[in-house]
């Protein structure tokens, strides 16, 4: 045992270990999505919320864990050098290289490297954020069939291939060494590269598969449909903070970087102020707070700080999470007066509006104090307040492709998979309830005595 | 025989419950509805919109009881159901009940009340 | 004054409720219960075995009404339940109702309803 | 045509049932209620203190029937219902259905029943 | 990275591990308030147990970390030297300097070492569990502007001025270096400091509001109050002890330091005499087992062994649990019966009662093997069974200074509360429920159909 | 601070974080039992899971780990060398000596090595999986008392010596030493010692105390009875899941081992092919998937690769994860209508036929990369497919002795308890509910206003 590999295995430890907490999400997802839904369609929700993480693994060990990372290079903290995932395809435009999507590490074949295999099952938990975003957007009517296909989806194809170009080596993480925009797209833990596209992937299918009944009157006045459990989404609240102290801590990938110290509180305070500001907010707007808008805050806070966290100081992470409380409010009312969207949970605008927050916020607020090296470019990361425009504009950059691409290739994947085989119940199914339609049983039986 | 079905507030019931008891009358049997009627129903806020609930909340009360103890039983649940708004709900008296049983011993009719 | 009892498919309440309102109708009673018929009870698979339900969900509307609304009404919601399908439901009228009493105002009778 | 109502312990709604069915007996309703009587209402202990509970679980069978099965149907539920303990319930008989409707086919009377 | 860089990693690590531990308890303490409490209430209470959380870190971190840890000094295992909160407010009485307490570290300004600033976050979740007892006991009629106001209140002030003469630096810890009581208070985990002290301002927040309608007879005899779902209350249990598990080996600040087995090995085994003994209880009692109490009774040995932990052998920690199991259901009895407060989920007697049994039972067991130069004290930490008198008054003095201070300073802030604001909702409000008065929404809408 | 005691720290950092996961597995299976049974026993199975951890920590704590750890000898990792846990009772049969229990450590006493203690919570929280798996297969019926008495019996004695026999030094670790059985009998984090024990314990509990009232038709053919609360139980589910990231992972009883990172993804994988394959299952067999079904394939996924997770590759733990979805369903069919046992919950299916099937799978599919020297034995544990036949054979005859030596024995300790003090509640209480009849209050008391 030397002192290096002492160090190897701290933050094998750390990285497994907040890997759990980020595993442990999914559980607060479910308590989420069935808490914001219908008694009717509990099971499921519930179900798919188990199915998807399932799915999830199978899409992502096959293919998606290749795609992403399958050209990232070496993993420092871990003692992996750049031999093993090192084939990224990329191709040439304006004399620049772009990465697109990596060619090794399919079904962790040849890989023998503890390292690696663990750095894949810390992925792994993230993607599978992602994947569970948009049964909450697309829950009480979404037909299991079709939602087994979407899982291989996400999981093999949509996240990994923007994943790739954040994370992987790929296009954006080189905006800054190939174009001069600072560092490329920073985006520490995934505002963008989890939220955002899980929450734009669950917009496009919202927009395809169309509101529930009775969402909507006839005038397209939204009407509410209350979820028959509040405090079971609000336990889910609390299950997601604990895990996001997995989720943004844990991405360093390394438990001896003292940095995890202000990561975790950032998110801690960001996710404060987000639940507070949506109290404040409901509070003037409806006159009392609204519990489930509350806990929507808090995870906008949670969601938008989840790029920044390495870079700002506490105070901007005040900031920040009380912006994206309110945010998410009007993002919610958005969807739902403006776009006219039905999204049962609010993962349009908890993921969706408040990723992209986070990486814009990033631009921002960066204090050029962390960094170094990032991306291949020399200097600490640092935002417009601190002086690098560049920087802000990468993030800008970032999150416009982000969209263009989530939005449109999930657009496509629903329009075609609607046309082949339909991926909503029929009327009948969803009034009775998908427990009754699509499941053995119900979620709540109940002898009459 | 007759037999009286009240719709009430839920939370006028044990006041009603108490007033029963004390005017003698032990036998009664409640259940939960959702009532319609000129009270208006309620706009229940959630997130960003509204929905007007209609079926409101009530308590079914309904007792069997000797022709002679109604107008009492009306009297005692009037005084204690009433708040004077809106909602408070009926009561209807009905006198179809021709036979009684009680299951435990098989007596009929008043003796069975 | 008369008394309507119908049982109804729960998913059929929403829009027998509205018809009723068009209708003019205003004041009813709604409750859960649970209803034995013509209709099969289901079989309701969980795990690896089954379990015959016999007694149904439905929904009870109680309705108490002026004589001369009842045709209308009985033809409202027939026409408003009715899917063709067994289990569609029933609906009862009894005329036994001798008195209301409004417990906001005291009033009685036809005034009370 | 009569009804039958009847109040019974919830543990013999399954015996009460299949009594019904043997009898020939296929319509009813059944729902949930909370009744008090003779049988006094039970301490609920929790945590170091206790509450009396007045109102005890109790089911409610609505039966709609022809005249001549009234007799029939009490002496059923008389016997499946009987455990000779206070709290066994009763079973009341109303005269006053003077119309019966079926939603699907729209039948009347004694054909819908 | 060197050895001694390397052992501050494991110990940052075990530190903010063990702090997200401990933050998840908010999930359990919102379980157990929610279980307990009545439908109508529900979203009121798992409210305020999640908006404590953002309300007590915003007053904590403006102000309360200051105060309590302003002059704390050096923390030797996060390789904080001694120059960064280093401003003690002390006042000298008898020729002996009484810190009161600190004066840097409000809002983590100028504050650059990761050390302090992971720190922040573990006392942080430490506050947290103290303002949420309260909620509980005051649960059912508290009017939520009241409550967001307490939270400040608790989080800013109460907590850390006890804490700091504990933890801080401040008086009761120079106990022995100035006047010969042994170590002066030890409280390891915080069993005064932070259970204590809840359940104490509980306690006078109980006295104020008064009891909830229908809660006791013209006679003055108690009536119960069922909650109104028990699972519920024992998964919060469950969550509460697992995170315990943070609570008090986390408390070393060190994860190289081996005592940490011990530590949770008593934890262990405290929690589980304390819910057998509360089984036997009720059993005999009640005739059968109370499922409300035997979680009562885990939790109570739970808080008592918070202090002794680090000092006591197992065979000592089983017998403090033994004890906190019986104490806990005679307090629920005392509270209700004698003392005529009504306190819905026992937080008076779980943290309060056995707050206290906690300090003085490490004065009884502590074994002489740990604690050596505590508190500026040389020798080992020494109970009465081992010979040590002055240690054992040491916790004497702890704990009534505890409770004057707190259910002073706590009484007096509900009262003047009360009268300028009103802390009770109304008597229709509390009958209607405080989910239809004070919430948007109720807890578990149900469509008729 | 050398280099070994940092690494010994390391371990004992993970030991116990990853011991600490475990014991929040609780919390899991009290969801999952409470959920797949009836409103009117919640309380009692709910009480049952809470006291059962109580219980058990007593009974190991006294006789328990003594009797399965005494004889142990060194454990490298933690620091501890052999003279610590050194007595062995042994028989001497064929002129080989059968360790048959331990003879040191009950009570800990006398032990100070915090390595040890540590190493105690670990095997402690173990214990507590086996003792509440029968708790779900007798719910719904089983006497308080009786239930009571049993926590002692399994966790003083019928698990340790078995565990003992495996893990303690016992004859069975010693089948590949004494007569070249491969490396004996190898079950990496007990697959067999804990799960196949508490499934074929819960076989002979179900056998003995018979059916729920209304389980089965005179004729024979089940009746399904469904549980109250789907959700919860899948709730459970991702709790149980969570959990074994500590359960498997820990195993190493290493942090510096870097083949947790292998053991943690097989586990991972293993656990969402299971509930695919019961998804699949399900769907072909009953026309739409099954939630609860679901759920428990994923727990036998678990279940299975337990034993395997070190030794095998990824792609060995997904088919033994698809073989175990498989396997359960059909498991619960055979358990109810050929064996005519009704098990509530599926726990013999889940723990005890997977627990079997894992412990074979291991000697199919040890792929020769890992434990040298394990048991005594040098060379690599090599399975059936990479040429190890005797290894197999070391696997069935664990899992044939398994069966016998727990079936046996707890088959006789609930028939003569039965005749003494009967272990079933009358009839009455069955049909009234458990909580009515045995505990002070009903799970979810509703004021009908
Ligand atoms: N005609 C009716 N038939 C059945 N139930 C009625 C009828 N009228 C009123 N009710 C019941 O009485 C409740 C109160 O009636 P409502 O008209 O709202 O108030 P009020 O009696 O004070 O005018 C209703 O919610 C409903 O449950
Ligand atoms: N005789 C009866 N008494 C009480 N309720 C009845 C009776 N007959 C039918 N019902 C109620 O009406 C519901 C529908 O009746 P059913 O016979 O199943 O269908 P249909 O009316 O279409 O023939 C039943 O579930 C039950 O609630
Ligand atoms: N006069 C009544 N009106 C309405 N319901 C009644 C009446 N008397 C009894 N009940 C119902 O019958 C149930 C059993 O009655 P109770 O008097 O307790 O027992 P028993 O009939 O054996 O004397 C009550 O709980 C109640 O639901």
């Amino acid at each position: 045992m030397d002192i290096t590999s002492l160090g190897n295995s701290i933050n094998l430890v750390w990285m497994l270990i907040t890997g759990f907490l980020v595993m442990f999400m999914q559980a607060g997802f479910a308590l989420v999505e069935v808490g914001m839904t219908r008694i009717k369609n509990a099971n499921h929700t519930m179900l798919m919320n188990m199915m998807i993480y399932a799915i999830g693994i199978l899409g992502f060990f096959l293919l998606g864990f290749g795609l992403m990372f399958g050209g990232v290079g070496a993993l420092s903290t871990l003692g992996v050098d750049g031999a093993v995932l090192s084939r990224e395809f990329t191709i040439t435009l304006f004399g620049k290289s772009f990465g697109l999507f990596g060619l090794s590490g399919f079904a962790l074949s040849g890989i023998t490297s503890m390292g690696v295999i663990g750095f894949f099952l810390f992925q792994l938990v993230f993607m599978d954020t992602t994947a569970t975003i948009p049964t909450g957007a697309l829950a009480e009517r979404w037909k299991w069939k079709a939602f087994v296909i979407y899982g291989f989806f996400v999981s093999a194809i949509l996240y990994p291939i923007y994943g790739n170009w954040v994370w992987g080596g790929g296009w954006l993480s080189q905006l800054g060494a190939s174009f001069g925009f600072g560092h490329g797209l920073v985006d520490f833990a995934g505002s963008s590269v989890v939220h955002m596209v899980g929450g734009v992937c669950a917009m496009a299918g919202a927009a395809v598969i169309g509101a529930r009944i009775g969402k909507f009157k006839k005038d397209g006045t939204p009407v509410a449909i209350p979820g028959h459990n509040i405090p079971m989404a609000i336990l889910g609240t609390f299950i997601l903070a604990f895990g996001w102290f997995g989720f943004n801590p844990g991405s360093t990938l390394s438990g001896t970087d003292p940095r995890i110290a202000i990561i975790a509180v950032n998110t801690l305070l960001a996710s404060a102020t987000g639940a507070f500001a949506a109290m404040l907010y409901t509070w003037w707007q409806q006159g009392r707070p609204d519990p489930g808008m509350c806990a929507n805050g808090m995870l906008a806070g949670l969601v938008a700080i989840t790029a920044p966290c390495a870079f700002v100081t506490p105070l901007a992470a005040l900031v920040i999470g009380v912006i994206a409380g309110f945010l998410v409010c009007v993002s919610v009312w958005f969807v739902e007066w403006v776009l006219k969207l039905d999204d049962p949970v609010g993962a349009i605008s908890v993921h969706g509006a408040n990723g992209l927050w986070g990486i814009i916020s990033l631009g921002i607020f960066a204090d050029g104090t962390y960094g170094d090296g990032l991306n291949g470019v020399k200097g600490m990361v640092t935002g417009l307040l601190y002086g690098d425009v560049s920087q802000f504009f990468a993030q800008l950059i970032g999150g416009l492709a982000c969209f263009l691409f989530v939005f449109g290739l999930s657009f496509i994947f629903f329009k075609v998979q609607d046309m082949i085989m339909g991926i909503r119940v029929s009327p009948e199914d969803e009034v009775l309830g998908l427990d009754r339609a699509e499941m053995t049983s119900i979620a709540y039986p109940r002898d009459i005595m | 025989m007759k037999k009286i079905e009240c719709f009430i507030r839920p939370e006028k019931l044990e006041e009603v419950k108490m007033a029963l008891t004390r005017a003698g009358i032990v036998g009664l049997t409640v259940s939960e509805v959702f009532g319609a009627g000129r009270q208006k129903g309620f706009v229940e806020k959630y997130r960003v919109s509204e929905v007007t609930v209609n079926l409101l909340p009530k308590v079914k009360i309904e007792l069997f009881l000797k022709d002679q103890d109604v107008n009492k039983v009306l009297r005692v649940i009037v005084t204690a159901a009433r708040t004077g708004e809106v909602g408070d709900g009926k009561i209807f008296v009905s006198d179809a009940i021709e036979r009684v049983v009680r299951i435990r011993t098989g007596e009929e009719n008043e003796a069975a009340l």
